[in-house]
């Protein structure tokens, strides 16, 4: 699987490397429920930066995740989004919901 | 109209064919010339068309799927992609932002998606009988001369 | 022998389309997890063949080239390439190595690099018919557990 | 066309990158020979460090390259030469006629 995950001082950071289509997204919101389950971590950064490409079906997988964030009253980033997923994410709005942020993650940047 | 180039493809319903089927065709059409955000757009489009025909056209059996390119003059290039699954009842309904019959799991952005990324996309589909979606992609000229080489 | 997974394209003896008929097995072949050096003899192999359609089978017209690909237990990918184009006189004389009819441009290692790159290769050919190669690759299995995922 | 040609002290280089099949190949070849009759370099080295594919189209390029050269009594050589190119290369024994070379360009490398 291309997602592994890593603690920092700020929370967990999730990142997904490769493809991301319907093929793989079912793993992936699992995997992501797995770790908010396992950590209830106060942030969730999911870094994309190594994402190659992503069609509909990741509008669902960062709609999974925020909205399991959100449920423990914590929250979720989207981290250095390729232009790609981007404009498949703008498409359905997701960018006025879900908060991105670009390059390392600082406390203050995230705890805006 | 005769086309400058075509290919089709053909193949079965399994998830795994999702990346095959993208990077098929946008090795095809990126004999176009296209820009990087056009060969993405197309990409993202037929991704959308062929994860329809997997998961809605053919929900419990395994179906085959095609998918013809052709490229025409001005660079144009034409995708349709065909299957011969469950069909859709109601095709405007069906077009509709974040309708969706597939759940948690679905967004209800792909047609939303194929529409707004291409130039002109069509839908025939006939319940029971399948689904086939035809789009259009106009490939920008560049200054270095486009088309085929 | 059922196949677990299974592709064909079709397309026009351009040259332009070599690199798109390459890609497209390329991205198929992927999902049984060769090295990158398995998944590279496939894309030459492929190259060598659909070449070949092109230079030789349909030297003055355009005509069709087909390719199947199917995938079989144990890591064992088997690619089709068919012509209707204008067969091959003497197969065993063809497959020489540095054999050619094509001069100074073509090396005629073409069926060398075929037969060394493949498991297993065939050629099926008749005059005025049209030709016919199928080639197996067997993938290795690795430790990870390979297989179509 | 993915092809360039740059000047140094030992001689012409020239830089492929991209897919060469046959598609490309009468192309680079005529681009070769030009090169060849315009500069009548001593030496001809062939940058193949961004060759992404090559199939055996690729070998007649080469060795119309080292051909052209010969006969002026000059010295070809070839490059960086990715693994792919190399293997396709060496089951047509071209790298038992052609001259490889790795990294910088040595005036006392390639005098050998
Ligand atoms: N090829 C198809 N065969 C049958 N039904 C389809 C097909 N494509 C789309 N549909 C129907 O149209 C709906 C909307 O599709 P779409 O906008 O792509 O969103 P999603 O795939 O996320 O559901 C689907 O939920 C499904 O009911
Ligand atoms: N599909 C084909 N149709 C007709 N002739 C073919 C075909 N493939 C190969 N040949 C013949 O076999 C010869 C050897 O082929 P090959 O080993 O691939 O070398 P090359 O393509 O460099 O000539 C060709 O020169 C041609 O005469």
């Amino acid at each position: 699987m291309p997602i592994s995950h890593r603690k920092i001082e700020e929370g967990i950071v999730v990142e997904y490397s490769g493809e991301l289509g319907h093929h793989e997204a079912k793993e992936t919101m699992r995997y992501l429920e797995n770790i908010i389950d396992l950590y209830a971590p106060r942030r969730l950064i999911f870094d994309l930066s190594k994402l190659t490409f992503m069609d509909s079906s990741g509008i669902a997988v960062v709609m999974c995740g925020y909205r399991n964030m959100r449920d423990i009253g914590a929250s979720f980033f989207l981290k250095d989004v390729p232009p790609q997923p981007r404009k498949v994410l703008s498409a359905a709005g997701v960018d006025r919901i879900v908060r991105f942020t670009e390059g390392r993650v600082h406390n203050d940047e995230i705890a805006k | 109209m005769k086309s400058l180039n075509e290919m089709s493809i053909k193949f079965l319903s399994r998830s795994s064919n999702e990346a095959f089927a993208r990077a098929a065709v946008a090795a095809f059409a990126a004999q176009t010339d296209p820009t990087l955000e056009e060969l993405n757009d197309i990409k993202t489009a037929v991704s959308e068309g062929v994860t329809n025909a997997i998961i809605h056209a053919y929900p419990d059996i395994m179906g085959v799927i095609w998918i013809r390119v052709r490229i025409f003059d001005e660079n144009k290039v034409e995708i349709t992609i065909r299957d011969r699954g469950v069909g859709i009842e109601d095709v405007e309904l069906a077009r509709e932002p974040m309708f969706t019959t597939g759940g948690e799991e679905r967004s209800g952005m792909g047609f939303t998606i194929m529409e707004n990324f291409m130039t002109n996309f069509r839908v025939y589909s006939k319940k029971g009988k399948g689904t086939t979606i035809k789009m259009v992609k106009h490939i920008s000229c560049k200054a270095t001369g486009g088309g085929i080489h």
